[in-house]
């Protein structure tokens, strides 16, 4: 576990300087109840803060803008306590109305957040998302400081959830001011606040001054440089003009930059919340055949496909990534065993092969992935035609069933927050699993969606390892069924400039992809 | 005055004189000989893929990675090296010959027909039908190419032969445009004016006068859309509206691996090179013939 | 000149209505549900539904598309489904971009093209031409992502000439016009080289000699300029042949133009975008072709005379 | 008299081994005109274009000197050469048409004519007054347009301005007129000797017409396969040409009064019946392309031409002529009435039977550009016959062998294509072409304008004896009175797309009634030095144009009829 006292200042930080970091694709939008992809997830974290916040570099969780919280017993209403003099960047302080407000907004169907869904558990929701109701009947501003959330279940993610961008705090008249552009011009409390944004070339946060943690940020700007080939981005680090390449290392570069100690000091890495794996759609054949499924799982060779992406990956046995709470140890999973798998197939009816299709999107390294896959199959009788398409069409031919397989690389699950339920939700259980759904395999098990359930509603300190105890057994189940085949969880490599200061932790910082903004400086 | 009007004249009908073929011309010509050979080489080569490779081109070797998961240099059992997944790189190149060949000469080929027919059917009919083409050809012109591609791919789903139908579809157009200019131009010329006062119908005329005249240009548009196509593809390839894989084609090896261009070049300048010598081969091809099928060209070099 | 000029417009404006149409028809039809991208993974049915009704895409595709006409009559055009920003806003940030280096890459083809093209035909038949027209063709040959890479590995990399990529300088213009004029470069070279070859032999040179002209006037006064005429006709369909490759060298030089945007909203499926991008280029070649048009009689005289 | 301005000793010129010209040797002398004369390819043009040091690449000097006021210029470098082309030695060359830059404006290609070699001239100045000194309309004007806006005939006074601007000491005049009407070329040559008597130039004059010959040289030189045959006097040559090629060329000249008796009218059925055909082109313009305006090609004309007849069409360049026999051979559309061997030939320019197609023939003006450049010429003869579905291959080729006899062509010419052929071997082509499918009229366009007198000689003995043997009749377009006068029965004279005056050869030449008959009559240069041209004005008249605005036309000229059917203009009686 990363070592970073709590909220401690680093002794040795500067404040001051600026970095600069590159992306390829174009910021979409600093909305906090929109934003909705890793690039854009960092920035809103160090624009906006929600009530509950995490321990830099880890998944503790700590408080953000509510400075305490007391759960009521039945886990069923939550009582959050403003921190004071919090200001928002347009001056304004911050108060129990405007998180009411944010709560309303995410929720409410004009938004169209496509994060309204964590919020599922508190009272009203369904009047508010139906458009019903306007704004969630169970937040109540109680007083200025005082904010009471109550549920209709017990919910053991609600916290996580309070974490979550989509709850963040937004001043009502400046969302009211930009209207459908709030996200262009993003007003919230954080460490980091707007200073300059030309669409698709540069977007530049200043420090807040004001910001409620004090000596936080050290960085004066960050700059975003927007449209950089990440193989150009590279080349830019090396000649000294970028700090951090935000799509990280190219795997072209990658084994030159290992290669070079100078170079290879200047990486981080660390683990991810996030699987790879392969979906089986449960309702057609062969799938339809538990025994094909768990032949699939046998026959994936899953250290030459890590060794095929340069080693950047671990192999994976479970749905769960290992650094996520409820990961089984002790479970050794299917195993790669060619024999085995084949005589499987035979059981199954099916030793004379089956013709299939296998989809995967289209950016690198996911075709080569598939195409590794599809040897593997083919080992043991599966002949699986690849289907690779932008990632919108394979999320389309997922969720209406029309993909036997599909290869989740580049849409795969990467958690919204360290919960071992945040895994099963959309993608495994039986309400994913309609039409449009996320649950691409189309596996629904209502005996586990109620062993779900019942997980999620032991809540607090004291059921906590109950609770883990209770989603292993929900994923062991799962893999036994073997809707899909993990194959591996992506190590995260960081790569910085040689001025980049602070604890390595903040660069692979698990909810701040690339790196936590906040809490870095630099040593020039 | 009728004395030195009838020189002369020859008593019988003298064969005619031994046209050597078209072919046996070209042969006279080095380069295009050496253009011919390039072809026949890769022709040779995507035919004979089987017999000339000692690795199925789909086939991930083990021993084609290095332990970090690096491609393999040419040497040793690698005549030109290995992919990103261990395969053998030459035998892709001899298997995407074939979906190369195929894109470049056969579906590049229909396009230049397709435009030839339209400017064609434009320049020489005029009236409404003519205008209609010719608006539908500015629409397709002010239509980018890619986005057409890239819908028709993935509307239809991506297989060999409807990217080659896509591009075909796409490329048609430029042609279709000079190839209207020429006709027209053509069809004001004293000679089809003359056709036509012999009462010669319309298609002879396209078939018989119009149309050697437009081989020149039709020689260049197709011999460059070859490598132009071939991009194309590999193009849509990227964006996943292409050949699928693990079917390799020459277009796509380039932009699978083209970031690798630094640390490992061979996956980039090797079909880099083979889609140059291909066109450039055409080219050669098509100068010559260009010449040789020119009557007025003839006996001038 | 004004009629001219209008019946122009009013062509170019039923171009750009079946482009308009054909987009739409064809983005309609595409396997991949907008909706969905924008509900997110968490969102249940209803939400769906709600989010469809929200934009109308619940409705029949002719009032979608008659809503879209209408927008864009008044200058909007939708607002992007995954960077929720107005379509308008997002390309008219980028089209200066994208225009800048449309000119450069002309000027750097043309530069190139026609100085070479001359060269070439004045040493015809000597290695010199044989040797350019070979890299001509390699430069039509030539895959562009290649090319940019290589171009800015040596020239910036190494050399350190020019910025890694970026924009704002005429120092970061170089590298992107060159690349996307490359291919360009070879295509002209050869019809200047040809067109060149013709006009030597025209009578007006003849007449240009035997006036005792020195050969440079005789050649950049009296030939260059007639070479350069059927070349102008073609310069207007290349704004449509950029289109293509202005994704590729402005995703490798972080050029941030519409070719960016294009690549990843073609990418991510974000159908407003793809469409917003699509009617621009459409009215960019439009434009091109009627700025050939018009600046047509400027260098050849004779033209006016149609026009009239 | 002083020494020789421009001498040239044992000039040999050749392509590879060819020798093209060979040991050539003339002198030139102050204020004398030389006249080349010589069939096509004798060599003419190479020998002009080695004084001034532009033989084409591939042609060399292989031996011989030219001295140029007395300097061997073909010692000097190209540096030095240049500063004397256009100064010392200037050229104009055969096509007006194509001589002219057409993306500059005349001022500029004079200007910098006269500044290249005097970069301290007022050029501007200088370049106005040598367009008035070629007696062009509108001089400021006219430096400020461009080619293309300029008729033939202007061209070529342009192309005489910037010849003499800088007063050189030989002008050479490769053909200067033959591509020009004849009214326009009697306007050129008046021009050239003008300004020589005022300049004192010497000139050396490149032609092939033996009437511009007798009228303007003081010495000509005869060449034949590049050497010279001849060299003499103008009067002596004329009165006692020495060598027998020679006295063919004079022979060959076809002068007026030669025609030969009169034929009596045949009272046959006409074969082609004209009656109040108009032709009009649209100009388009406007929104959506509205027609604007129109050019009135051919106005309510109406003919008849018996079988058996020769009918000529005269006129200057753009009068219509042309356009008449489009409309006769269904090329384009037409109002009023067309008949021919009893077939109406439809006004919509399109759909003429194939039986029409069979009676009537066109021979068009240019023999180069009407046979497709791509097709052996026997098999462009026999498609008549593939066409109309005649005969198998063998018999076809049969044919074309036949006719290839016919008009004098080898049989084993059969297989090569158009561009192995002279111009004179190619118009033969284009007649055994039209012969193919035996017609009753066979419209000539002009179809012996562009040869040379030999070949033109030849080329008109053929219509004749066809005529004679098959019993075709012509329609013969021409705007060359010496040839019309030559050959044809009957005769109509079109003047800005109406026909002015009609009648026979006797009443058109014996009695021409109207001016403008008149003037093409006596524009015909006559090949007779002795021949004194009465001094008539000289003119450089803008040629008055037929396009009229929609609904607008030029009034209708009616004729009436003066005995014997001889029409003349109404009015224009006099
Ligand atoms: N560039 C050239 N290369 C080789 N042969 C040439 C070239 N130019 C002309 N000739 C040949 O030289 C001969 C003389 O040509 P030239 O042009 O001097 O004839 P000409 O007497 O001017 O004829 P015309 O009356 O038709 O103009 C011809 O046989 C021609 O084919
Ligand atoms: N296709 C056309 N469109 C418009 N105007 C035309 C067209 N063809 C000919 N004209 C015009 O019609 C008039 C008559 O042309 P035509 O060719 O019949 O003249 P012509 O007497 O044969 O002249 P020439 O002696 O030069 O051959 C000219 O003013 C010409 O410019
Ligand atoms: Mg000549
Ligand atoms: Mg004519």
């Amino acid at each position: 576990a990363p070592a970073l006292a709590q909220s401690a200042p680093d002794p040795d930080a500067k404040p001051g300087g600026d970095i600069v970091i590159t992306y390829k694709d174009d910021v979409a939008t600093l909305d906090p109840a929109i934003g909705y992809d890793w690039q854009n997830w960092s920035m809103i974290k160090s624009i906006f803060d929600g009530l509950m916040d995490y321990v830099p570099g880890t998944t503790d969780l700590r408080p953000g803008l509510a400075e305490s919280y007391e759960m009521s017993d039945d886990g069923l209403a939550y009582t959050f306590h403003l921190r004071p003099g919090v200001k928002f960047h347009n001056g304004r302080e911050m108060t129990a109305d405007d998180v009411k407000y944010s709560l309303d907004r995410v929720t409410d169907p004009a938004t169209q957040s496509p994060g309204a869904g964590f919020f599922g558990s508190i009272k009203g929701y369904d009047e508010a998302a139906s458009g019903a109701a306007k704004g969630l009947a169970g937040v109540t501003a109680v007083d200025p400081k005082t904010v009471k959330i109550e549920l209709t279940r017990p919910d053991a993610t609600f916290l996580h959830v309070m974490a979550l961008n989509f709850s963040y705090v937004v001043p009502k008249e400046a969302v009211e001011e930009h209207g459908a552009d709030f996200g262009k011009h993003p007003v919230g409390t954080g460490a980091f606040r707007m200073a300059e944004w030309t669409i698709g070339q540069r977007l530049v946060l200043e420090k807040n001054p004001d910001f409620w943690t004090p000596g936080i940020p050290y960085l004066d700007r960050v700059t975003f440089e927007i449209g950089q080939e990440p193989v150009v981005a590279l080349l830019r680090l090396q000649k000294g003009e970028v700090d951090i390449p935000g799509d990280g290392i190219p795997p072209a570069k990658f084994q030159e930059v290992m290669n070079d100690p100078e170079q290879k000091a200047r990486v981080v890495e660390g683990g991810q919340l996030q699987t790879g794996y392969v979906t089986m759609n449960v309702t057609t054949p062969p799938f339809d055949k538990p025994e094909v499924r768990r032949a699939v799982n046998m026959a994936l060779n899953k250290d030459r496909i890590v060794q095929m992406i340069n080693n950047r990956a671990v192999p994976a046995n479970q749905p769960l990534p290992p650094s996520m709470p409820g990961y089984t140890t002790d479970y050794k999973g299917y195993g790669y065993d060619v024999e085995g798998a084949k005589k499987l197939m035979a059981d199954a009816g099916l030793s004379g092969g089956v013709d299939t299709q296998l989809f995967a999107m289209n950016t690198d390294p996911n075709p080569r992935i598939a195409q590794a896959i599809q040897q593997d199959l083919a080992a043991i009788g599966i002949r699986a035609e690849i289907k690779a398409l932008a990632q919108a069409n394979v999320i389309e031919a997922g969720g209406n069933g029309s993909a036997p397989m599909i290869w989740s690389g580049g849409m795969a699950w990467i958690a919204d927050f360290p919960d071992p339920s945040n895994f099963y939700g959309p993608i495994l259980s039986c309400s994913g699993a309609e039409a449009g759904g996320w649950n691409w395999a189309k596996y629904c098990n209502a005996e586990l969606d109620a062993a779900a359930a019942k997980a999620d509603s032991m809540v607090g300190e004291a059921a906590k390892d109950a609770r883990l105890k209770a989603w292993s057994d929900v994923y062991m189940k799962v893999m036994e069924d073997a809707p899909w085949a993990p194959v591996f969880n992506e190590q995260r490599f960081t790569m910085k400039s040689p001025r980049m200061g602070g604890a390595d932790a903040l660069y692979v910082d698990p909810v701040s992809i690339p790196i936590n903004y906040d809490y870095v400086y630099v040593n020039q | 005055m009728t004395s030195p009007l009838t020189p002369a004249a020859g008593t019988t009908v003298t064969a005619a004189p031994p046209e050597r073929g078209v072919l046996a011309r070209l042969l006279r010509r080095p380069l295009a000989l050496l253009g011919i050979v390039l072809i026949v080489l890769v022709v040779a080569g995507a035919v004979g893929a089987p017999w000339l490779t000692s690795y199925p081109p789909d086939q991930q070797n083990f021993d084609g990675l290095t332990l970090e998961g690096a491609p393999m240099p040419p040497g040793g059992p690698w005549l030109m090296g290995t992919d990103l997944l261990g395969r053998d790189l030459w035998s892709r190149l001899l298997y995407g010959a074939r979906t190369s060949l195929m894109i470049g000469v056969l579906a590049n080929g229909i396009a230049v027909a397709l435009g030839t027919a339209v400017g064609l059917t434009a320049g020489w009919v005029r009236g409404w039908t003519g205008t209609i083409l010719m608006r539908l050809t500015d629409l397709m012109m002010a239509f980018p190419a890619l986005l057409l591609a890239i819908c028709l791919a993935a509307v239809f789903r991506p297989s060999l032969w409807i990217v080659a139908l896509v591009i075909a579809l796409v490329n048609w157009v430029q042609t279709a445009r000079v190839i209207y200019t020429e006709t027209t131009g053509l069809a004001e010329r004293d000679f089809v004016a003359a056709e036509r006062t012999l009462g010669a119908s319309g298609a002879r005329i396209l078939w018989h006068h119009i149309l050697p005249h437009l081989v020149p240009t039709i020689i260049v548009w197709a011999t460059l859309g070859i490598s132009t196509t071939v991009l194309l593809e590999a193009t849509l390839s990227y964006l996943g509206v292409g050949v699928q894989p693990p079917t390799p084609s020459w277009g796509n090896i380039i932009f699978e691996n083209q970031t690798y261009f630094q640390s490992a070049p061979w996956l980039v300048f090797i079909p880099g090179a083979a889609i140059l010598i291909l066109a450039l081969a055409f080219n050669l091809v098509g100068d010559a013939l260009r010449d040789v099928l020119d009557p007025t060209q003839r006996g001038a070099r | 000149m004004a009629a001219y000029l209008l019946r122009r417009l009013f062509q170019a404006a039923l171009i750009l209505l079946g482009v308009s149409i054909i987009t739409f028809g064809l983005l309609y039809v595409l396997p991949a549900d907008p909706v969905r991208q924008i509900a997110g993974r968490s969102a249940t049915a209803e939400v769906v539904e709600n989010i469809r009704r929200q934009l109308g895409l619940d409705q029949p595709v002719w009032v979608q598309y008659g809503r879209y006409l209408w927008g864009l009559l008044h200058g909007d055009m939708g607002r992007s489904y995954l960077q929720r920003t107005e379509v308008a806003t997002l390309i008219a940030a980028r089209l200066p971009a994208t225009l800048q280096l449309m000119v450069g890459a002309i000027l750097a083809e043309l530069t190139i093209g026609l100085t070479l093209g001359v060269i070439a035909a004045l040493n015809r038949g000597r290695p010199l031409d044989t040797g350019l027209m070979v890299s001509s063709f390699v430069a039509v040959s030539a895959p562009q992502f290649v090319v940019a890479l290589l171009l800015l590995y040596v020239f910036a990399v190494k050399l350190g000439w020019f910025p890694i990529g970026g924009y704002g300088t005429l120092d970061h213009l170089v590298l992107p016009s060159v690349t996307l004029g490359i291919m360009g470069a070879g295509w002209y070279s050869r019809m200047m080289r040809s067109s060149m070859l013709d006009v030597l032999r025209a009578d007006y040179i003849r007449t240009a000699r035997a006036k005792g002209l020195s050969r440079m006037r005789v050649i950049l006064r009296h030939a260059l300029p007639n070479a350069i005429l059927p070349i102008v006709a073609m310069i207007g369909m290349d704004i449509g042949i950029f289109m293509g490759g202005v994704v590729v060298v402005e995703s490798v030089f972080g050029w941030p133009g519409i070719g960016q945007l294009a690549w990843q909203a073609i990418q991510r499926v974000d159908i407003p975008i793809i469409m917003g991008v699509t009617i621009t280029s459409a009215v960019a070649i439009v434009l091109g072709n009627l700025l050939a048009d018009l600046i047509a009689p400027f260098i050849d005289p004779r033209i006016k005379l149609r026009l009239n | 008299m002083t020494g020789p301005v421009l001498s040239v000793q044992g000039l040999t010129l050749a392509a590879g081994a060819q020798p093209l010209v060979e040991d050539l040797s003339f002198d030139l002398f102050p204020g004398e005109t030389l006249c080349i004369a010589g069939e096509s390819g004798s060599g003419k043009s190479l020998t002009s274009l080695a004084l001034m040091g532009l033989l084409p690449p591939g042609v060399k000097r292989r031996a011989g000197k030219i001295s140029l006021a007395g300097q061997d210029v073909t010692a000097l470098p190209e540096r030095r050469m240049r500063r004397l082309r256009g100064d010392s030695i200037a050229m104009i060359f055969q096509e007006p048409m194509t001589s002219l830059n057409p993306v500059l404006t005349i001022g500029t290609q004079l200007v910098e004519a006269i500044r290249s070699h005097d970069p301290d001239a007022d050029a501007p100045a200088a370049a106005l007054a040598a367009l008035r000194a070629v007696r062009l309309s509108q001089p400021d004007r006219r430096m400020r347009q461009y080619p293309h806006e300029l008729s033939g005939g202007m061209r070529q006074r342009v192309m005489i301005a910037m010849a003499l601007a800088l007063r050189p000491q030989v002008l050479i005049a490769d053909e200067p007129t033959t591509a020009l009407d004849v009214t326009v070329q009697r306007e050129v040559l008046d021009l050239l000797r003008d300004l020589q008597r005022e300049t004192g130039t010497a000139i050396i004059l490149i032609t092939h017409d033996m009437g511009v010959v007798a009228e303007m040289a003081d010495r000509v030189i005869v060449m034949q396969n590049g050497r010279m045959v001849e060299a003499s006097p103008v009067a002596e040559l004329f009165a006692r040409p020495s060598q027998p090629y020679t006295q063919a060329l004079l022979a060959a000249v076809p002068r007026m009064g030669d025609g030969g008796p009169p034929v009596a009218l045949p009272l046959a059925e006409p074969i082609a019946r004209l009656t109040e055909v108009s032709v009009n082109y649209d100009v388009q313009g406007g929104l959506l392309g509205r027609v604007t305006h129109r050019v009135h090609a051919v106005e309510q004309v109406s003919f008849d031409i018996a079988a058996g007849e020769t009918f000529s069409l005269v006129g200057e360049s753009g009068c219509g002529k042309s356009t008449i026999a489009r409309a006769m051979t269904g090329l384009v559309p037409h109002r009023g009435r067309i008949e021919i061997a009893g077939h109406l030939v439809p006004p919509d320019g399109q759909s003429a039977p194939r039986a029409l197609r069979r009676e009537v023939q066109l021979v068009f003006q240019d023999p180069a550009a009407a046979l497709n450049p791509r097709k052996p010429v026997g098999e462009l003869v026999a498609e008549p016959l593939v066409i109309h579905g005649i005969g198998d291959r063998v018999q076809r080729r049969a044919r074309a062998a036949e006719l290839f006899d016919r008009v004098g062509l080898s049989r084993s010419q059969l297989d090569r294509y158009p561009h192995e052929f002279s111009g004179g071997q190619r118009q033969r082509i284009c007649i055994a072409r039209a012969l193919a499918l035996n017609p009753k009229l066979i419209i000539a366009d002009e179809s012996v304008s562009a040869l040379d007198v030999s070949v033109q000689a030849r080329v008109l003995a053929l219509l004749a004896e066809l005529k004679s043997e098959l019993g075709v009749s012509y329609l013969f377009i021409s705007h060359d009175m010496a040839v019309v006068e030559n050959i044809s029965d009957r005769i109509g004279i079109m003047y800005l797309g109406q026909m002015v005056e009609m009648g026979t050869r006797a009443q058109i030449f014996g009695n021409p009634r109207h001016p403008y008959t008149r003037r093409l009559i006596d524009a015909v240069p006559i090949p007779d030095p002795a021949y004194v041209r009465p001094p008539a004005p000289r003119m450089a008249s803008d040629v008055p144009s037929p396009v009229w605005p929609v609904g607008q036309a030029p009034e209708r000229i009616r004729l009436e009829d003066i005995g014997a059917g001889h029409l003349v203009a109404a009015g224009a009686n006099g």
